[in-house]
């Protein structure tokens, strides 16, 4: 039931999520991103969060498994329209130390 | 003190991954004949959601169809909401060793679930036996000045 | 041809005016994992709505905190969705009557829960016995070909 | 849950309704209007459904108790703002036939 949206944008992934991110939209997201990274090898990826009505550790797990792979060619991974409750989860776990948040795509695409 | 029981649910779902959302929308309904922020709903939510994913994961090693069941009770109490997450599967060996933060059996897990559910929620209890199944007990408090 | 089962919840929920919101929310939560029409959805929503209004009502005798319980069964399979809403209550003596428009047992109601059920959902079947208890059986189909 | 909001317009008591009228939205909007009525003594009532997200049997039960009341004194019930689903409701219902759908609120007073 998740859409994953992905396309490239000045070299960078963009992955723009819709739905929720447990453990059946995590597998999902997996799936998806990965298959966009074969066919693209892209570097980095910019998730936008704006529709993503739920996360939870699964969720978490997923994008942090995204960072680990595309952080091991030197990859960054950009994170927009983050809401107030889902940025509380990424505090909690810790994520907000390894991927860096922007206002909007704009932003984040200029300080590349 | 809290004691009558106002009104309770029982749910016995099949153990999927589909009934994580389920269980967490079933939660948030149950929830909003109190009055809660939205934040405190969201809350409830992901506890849920983890204690039920838990259940499906590694109560019953996944996602396998096997006809195995999940009983979720929520109870309302004038002061408080219980949620009752409980599975009948393998069990944990080591409680508290589950509960440290990052600890996870499974290496593409993040460990994170008892975590989230221990800062979401007012209390949490957690009951195993090998081989019979896990409880976890949640509790949110209705009283205002255990808002955070 | 659409015996096995994909998916099952099952539901207690303690006979209080409160619980049918509970239980047409839960309903429409378990309707979302297929893709049907808001319409569609809109339409399970009442006929559940309907179903557990009875129970508590006229099954039950109203809102009285007996501790009485209702159950809520929801099956899914390929091609259908099956909800059942079983009362332990004072039964219905003619069902045959029960079903007529307009007829209620009670003067500040509209006998229109029967008919409701049965124009929204695609099989409607009551079962009852005095002094035991009544269960409401119904169907909600999948296939395109019944869409109305 | 339910919220009622009445006034007077006209002469006419109109009641805003924001909610769910299933069995416990229904003993509710009895309670309000009724109590309205008999501050105001009003004739006629103008029904907002705009924000009425459920109707069920026993909200069709307690609108058309409140006609009932006022019909005997040559009252009119008018409802505006009905979305289709609770349209569809209302006929099956019946109720189309004793009560009155107007586009708007205005259009509704404009022909009293
Ligand atoms: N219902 C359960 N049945 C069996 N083991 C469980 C259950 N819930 C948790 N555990 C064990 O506790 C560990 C920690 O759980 P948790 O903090 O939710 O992290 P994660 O789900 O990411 O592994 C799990 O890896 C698992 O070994
Ligand atoms: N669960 C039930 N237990 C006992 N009697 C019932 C039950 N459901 C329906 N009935 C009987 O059937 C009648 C018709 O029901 P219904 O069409 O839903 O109309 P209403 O609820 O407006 O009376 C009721 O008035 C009641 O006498």
């Amino acid at each position: 039931m998740l859409k994953v949206d992905t396309y490239m944008k000045q070299g960078v992934l963009i992955v723009k999520i819709d739905g929720e991110l447990d453990v059946c939209g995590a597998n999902e997201f997996r799936t998806y991103v990965d298959e966009a990274l074969d066919m693209t090898g892209a570097k980095h990826i910019l998730l936008d969060m704006q529709a993503v009505g739920f996360i939870d550790s699964s969720g978490v797990g997923a994008i942090l498994g995204r960072y680990k792979r595309i952080a091991q060619n030197g990859g960054k991974l950009f994170v927009v329209n983050l809401e107030p409750h889902s940025k509380r989860i990424f505090e909690l776990a810790g994520l907000l130390k390894v991927l860096t948040v922007y206002q909007s795509e704009e932003q984040a695409l200029e300080l590349l | 003190m809290g004691t009558h029981i106002k009104n309770q649910v029982k749910l016995s779902l099949l153990s999927i991954n589909e009934n994580v959302s389920f269980a967490r929308a079933a939660a948030a309904a149950f929830s909003a004949q109190v009055d809660l922020t939205i934040t405190d709903i969201d809350e409830i939510k992901v506890a849920v959601s983890e204690a039920v994913s838990n259940a499906v994961i590694h109560g019953y090693g996944g996602n396998n169809h096997k006809q195995n069941f999940i009983e979720l009770v929520m109870n309302l109490y004038r002061d408080k909401l219980e949620f009752f997450i409980i599975d009948f599967g393998k069990g944990i060996a080591n409680i508290e060793e589950a509960r440290q933060p990052s600890f996870s059996s499974d290496p593409e897990r993040m460990g994170l679930g008892f975590v989230f559910m221990d800062s979401f929620m007012d209390e949490l209890e957690i009951i195993s036996k090998l081989g019979q199944g896990t409880t976890v007990k949640m509790v949110k408090l209705l009283v205002p000045s255990t808002e955070h």
